[in-house]
């Protein structure tokens, strides 16, 4: 047993022990503090397992804003705890723990006899990297080969949006998002809100930039952009946009608009819908993407603020 | 040169894992939100080893993100248990 | 042990804890951590594939990595929706059982038609 | 339905497919922009060229050979995504396309946006296209993770309609059905994981060539497979479906009920004869049916039951969704081998006959909630004479759906009862006989409180738009001559099945389902009946009296199981046990 094996073993203790935690402490706060530990350290298994693109996703939307939507809720519901009735009986815990133990043993089971050598797409993707002149491969997959699921999920974001909308009560439809925060102008919240954002718009601009060649790309950018933006809002800086706003929904459909657009060009101009033409393919991604940027920080911004609460005039 | 880094790496995480179970344990919910700060650093200073160690530059850019949204989910909660105090004393309005 | 046969493991224990979580805890909070924790067992497993998968000089089959970057925005969304209705219904009926029955003999008027 | 080598180039004619799913979901992005107040005129653009859109696939489609390919970004699979689309593709598509279209109307007077109440029309009309798309996507995507991404795609579109009027007890629904739904995809999801890392492919047509009955690829079946089944709330895992179909609104209900649910079971169409063609295996398939058997009994007992109209449709859903699954076992002959494509063309047709008819049946019901401001069945008395033409619909509408002919559900039932007969299978005979037989009950029982004469003259509290009526009233006419149509060029159907719908031997198989239904409907309905003050029904009841409380004592049970199983925990037991159960049964089979 080498030395990386000794730390692997370590790294998923750690984070096992944190799952567990997680879904076991009685205190729902301790448990989602749990769960952005766990979301955090799991970034060191993608990094580890080779994958630093799915690393910067998984910290940044996976432990970093997932972890704060869930705090978020976790802070609003606290004083529903005591009122809430007691748990599922020690036979219905039983029977769930072991049939979830044998669906686990399975998937081991399986996971550990996959073939071997095991087939994979990776030459392909080199051998057709050059049709859209970058070298990020993960990039070339979502933009290029699987451009289409990469829209509708888009889409998929945008439903979110509609969704949470739609909670809104009728008066409030139209109106800004979340509360309106407050605080003290001199503080330190404040003056953090105008220290940090600066360095995470370059971080995000930067990790969107690299994407091209390195790891990164519009949705870690995205993420980075929309916890900037968040922490502007929470130190009262600035309000939430109402949701009436033409502008914002523009900003809301410009990525799949435009990734629609582009595939559409495709169809008419050239050889197949979402096909780029090789001589434009790298401005032409290049800009889908920094649509997308935009609407995916203003997309996870907007969902962390949740539904419409006050009307936009006050 | 790369066991010895390594070898930190685990170190390092054998530590955060101790400190984690004191943190997560701890009477108050500061204690346990000092969870997410003691990840942010030694998940960074594990990155920076790693990416020497494995060789994968990019892993800087992992430890970049995870410095910022660990201090953004520090403030997040912060300004969470702010407004609980506020809405428990006089100001219901706010931050509900 | 190879990294693959770790993490393998760890992701099929992830996935069977978030299983658990999902059914036994009454909460629904909780249950949407527990999906959260079940989601990144199941991407996992596809960056445990994708790992097996390294040839061309990566060191991880690229497409299992687009599929989870896709996946985890997802499931990001869904956590949105998923708390913005918990909250919703927080709101109006005061309490978040999905138990429509207790729901509905904690308040006095069984509410609708 | 294998085709014979994977085709790996684009079709003439294949770049409607696009359009199909580009259209519904361009009109989603413009509507968004455009907002509130322009809302309905973008879907009343976007729907008629969306009709176009996919009656111009039915007719070009047997054109070409019976498939049309299209490669999105000219990269063949396995890189690439491929848009594929068959005869059951097609038949979907315009299924859709017509149900959709016909909900539109119907909701047209209900969600006109105005200017002090904007949010429900606006997420409405979005949700309505999005859920389109999301459908088309469904129905031709040739590539497991895109449909992934197309499922979650439906579910995101669905929940909010359930929540649109925001009652808590719809928010409830809503939470629900999200968390139990993304349970289902996470199943999903992880059977794709597992296939990914056997074959290197997520393209149906190349895998269909690739498989092998490896334990790997049977594991990755029964997760997704009971994940399909989570999300098409196939009993015992139907927790979500009653109160979320309940509690939307009637245009909402009638989308969620004729076609979302086909969505998951359409993709569980496509695992089971595309991708891995007969290797779950005759015991996994007797297992899907057995489930579906459950469904009949407690959907069918448990809709008799009920106090509200919706809520009875609603379960009488859940029968429907059993009654599809009756398909699977008998696909496969005696060998344990895909033999007959004739039980998948009759699985489809009651698929699209139940989309049809339960769409105007709920929008029948909407109409009839609007005008009376209630929907409990004991107060329909008089309903007839005060909304005629919704009660014709409701009528028409269950009429097709219990299987008189020349409906699509007795072409259907024909088509499953002949495969009965030659794989031997006479129990699945006779569920589909009691399957009919129930849904004759609750059509009985709606339709004899609906037409018994009232004391009072009844008053509208709303307004009746002829508009809603009539689209229901085509709908449900569509559905009553669906089994005309000639369904040879695109499903595995005998052309001359069609010509043993009349006759003499028509009319008996007519009789016995009707009178057998009158009777459930007479044992099992504990409610007063209008007419039990009448001589008649009085002597009736003295021969039939202790039948009929053994009868409802047995409802009564079946109902509190059925409060059982739709407990969360029950629920997600039953479905960790079925998964493993298709597991059991995929891994002996082979």
């Amino acid at each position: 047993m080498n030395i990386a094996t000794v730390f692997e073993i370590a790294l998923a203790a750690v984070v096992l022990g944190l799952a567990i935690w997680t879904i076991a402490v009685p205190d729902t706060y301790s448990a989602t503090v749990g769960f952005i530990a766990y979301g955090l350290l799991v970034a060191l298994i993608w990094v580890r397992l080779d994958a630093v693109d799915v690393a910067l996703t998984e910290a940044a939307i996976g432990g970093g804003l997932g972890g704060v939507l869930l705090l978020g809720a976790a802070a609003r519901l606290r004083d529903t705890e005591a009122m809430t009735t007691e748990g599922p009986s020690l036979i219905v815990r039983l029977s769930a723990a072991i049939l979830s133990a044998s669906i686990a043993a399975a998937l081991a089971v399986t996971i550990l006899l996959l073939p071997d050598p095991a087939p994979t797409l990776a030459p392909a993707v080199v051998a057709n990297a050059g049709a859209t002149g970058m070298t990020n491969p993960v990039t070339n997959v979502l933009m290029a080969f699987r451009g289409m699921d990469t829209m509708l999920e888009k889409v998929v974001l945008l439903l979110a949006i509609v969704g949470v909308w739609s909670l809104a009560s009728d008066q409030a439809w139209g109106g800004r998002p979340g509360p309106r925060h407050q605080a003290d102008p001199n503080g330190v919240l404040a003056f953090l809100a105008r220290l940090l954002p600066p360095a995470g718009i370059v971080v995000g601009i930067y990790i969107l930039w690299t994407g091209a060649d390195h790891p990164g790309g519009a949705f870690q950018g995205g993420a980075v952009l929309a916890s900037m933006w968040l922490l502007v809002i929470m130190a009262g800086l600035v309000d939430t946009p109402p949701v009436r706003s033409r502008w914002l929904r523009l900003i809301l459909v410009a990525g799949p608009g435009l990734f629609l657009a582009v595939g559409l060009g495709g169809l008419c101009f050239g050889s197949a819908f979402l096909a780029y033409p090789v001589a434009f393919a790298k401005p032409l991604i290049l800009s889908i993407e920094v649509a997308m940027l935009l609407t995916i920080a203003t997309t996870l911004g907007l969902l962390l603020a949740g539904a419409p609460e006050r009307s936009a005039e006050r | 040169m790369t066991e010895f880094l390594t070898a930190a790496v685990g170190l390092i995480l054998a530590m955060l894992g101790l400190g984690l179970v004191s943190i997560l344990r701890g009477p108050t919910d500061a204690d346990r939100m000092m969870a997410a700060q003691l990840i942010g650093t030694a998940g960074i200073a594990v990155l920076l080893l790693l990416g020497t160690v494995t060789g994968v530059p990019a892993a800087v850019d992992v430890a970049l993100i995870l410095a910022l949204l660990a201090t953004f989910a520090s403030i997040a909660f912060v300004k969470k248990g702010l407004s609980r105090l506020e809405t428990d004393g006089a100001d219901p309005g706010e931050d509900r | 042990m190879s990294a693959v046969t770790v993490f393998g493991l760890c992701a099929a224990a992830a996935v069977g804890l978030g299983l658990y979580g999902l059914i036994a805890n009454p909460q629904p909070l909780r249950k949407i951590i527990a999906f959260n924790l079940l989601g990144s067992g199941v991407f996992l497993m596809f960056g445990i594939v994708g790992r097996r998968g390294a040839a061309a000089g990566f060191g991880n089959d690229p497409v299992p990595q687009a599929l989870v970057i896709t996946g985890v925005v997802v499931a990001f969304s869904a956590t949105a929706l998923a708390i913005a209705l918990l909250l919703r219904l927080f709101q109006i009926a005061g309490s978040t059982t999905l138990n429509s029955r207790a729901a509905a003999s904690a308040r006095s008027d069984p509410s609708g038609h | 339905m294998l085709p014979p080598a994977p085709a790996l180039v684009t079709t003439a004619g294949g770049f409607l497919l696009v359009l199909s799913i580009v259209v519904p979901v361009a009109g989603v992005l413009l509507a968004f922009v455009l907002g509130e107040r322009y809302v309905r005129q973008v879907a009343s653009t976007v729907v008629p060229v969306g009709l176009a859109i996919a009656f111009a696939v039915l007719v070009l489609l047997p054109r070409s050979d019976g498939h049309l390919v299209y490669l999105l970004g000219a990269w063949p699979p396995p890189l690439g995504v491929a848009l594929r689309a068959d005869g059951l593709s097609a038949v979907m598509l315009a299924t859709t396309a017509v149900v959709i279209c016909a909900v539109a109307i119907f909701a047209a007077t209900d969600f006109r946006p105005q200017s002090v109440e904007a949010r429900a029309p606006f997420a409405f009309w979005i949700l309505l296209l999005a859920i389109w798309g999301a459908l088309n996507t469904i129905f031709i995507a040739g590539d497991l993770f895109t449909l992934y991404v197309a499922l979650e795609l439906l579910t995101f579109a669905a929940v909010p309609l359930v929540s649109l009027d925001g009652r808590a007890e719809t928010l409830r629904a809503a939470l629900r059905y999200l968390l139990f739904a993304l349970l289902g995809s996470v199943l999903y999801l992880m059977g794709t994981a597992l296939l990914y890392g056997l074959y290197g492919t997520l393209d149906i047509a190349l895998l269909s060539h690739r498989v092998n009955a490896d334990s790997g690829v049977l594991i990755a079946a029964a997760l997704m497979t009971t994940g399909l089944l989570a999300k098409t709330a196939l009993f015992p895992l139907h927790l979500w479906l009653p109160p979320a179909h309940a509690g939307a609104p009637a245009a909402a209900s009638a989308i969620l009920s004729a076609l979302v649910v086909k969505g998951s079971f359409f993709i569980l169409v496509r695992l089971w004869f595309d991708v891995m063609p007969g290797l779950p295996g005759l015991a996994a398939a007797q297992l899907l049916a057995a489930l579906g058997a459950g469904a009949i009994l407690f959907g069918s007992v448990v809709a008799l039951r009920q106090e509200r109209l919706k809520l009875l449709i609603a379960y009488s859903t859940l029968a429907q969704i059993g009654y599809l699954f009756l398909m699977f076992p008998l696909a496969f002959g005696a060998s344990g081998k895909l033999e007959s494509d004739q039980a998948l063309a009759g699985g489809l047709l009651q698929a699209v006959s139940h989309a049809t008819a339960k769409a105007a049946m709920f929008m029948a019901v909407g109409s009839i909630y609007a005008g009376l401001g209630h929907d409990r069945i004991t107060g329909l008395c008089g309903v007839a004479r005060a909304l005629p033409l919704s009660v014709l619909a409701f009528a028409i509408g269950g009429i097709a759906l219990m299987g008189v002919q020349p409906s699509g559900a007795s072409f259907a039932k024909e088509l499953l009862l002949q495969e009965t007969a030659r794989t031997g299978q006479w129990w699945w005979a006779i569920v589909l006989q009691a399957g009919g037989m129930f849904t004759t009950a609750y059509v009985v029982l709606v339709l004899s409180h609906a037409l018994a004469p009232s004391d009072q003259p009844i008053v509208l509290v709303g307004p009746a738009p002829l508009s809603r009526d009539l689209a229901a009233l085509v709908l449900a006419l569509c559905s009553l001559f669906l089994g005309l149509l000639p369904w040879d060029s695109y499903l595995p159907a005998p052309s001359d099945a069609a010509s043993k719908l009349f006759g003499i031997d028509a009319l008996s198989k007519l009789l016995l389902p009707v009178l057998g239904g009158a009777a459930l409907a007479i044992l099992l309905s504990p409610w007063p009946h209008p007419l039990g003050s009448s001589a008649a029904w009085k002597a009736l009841m003295r021969v039939v009296g202790p039948l009929r409380r053994g009868c409802l004592r047995f409802g009564s049970l079946i109902e509190r199981g059925d409060e059982v199983l739709r407990q969360w925990s029950a629920a997600g037991i039953s479905l960790l046990l079925v998964s493993l159960l298709l597991a059991a049964s995929m891994l002996a089979a082979n």
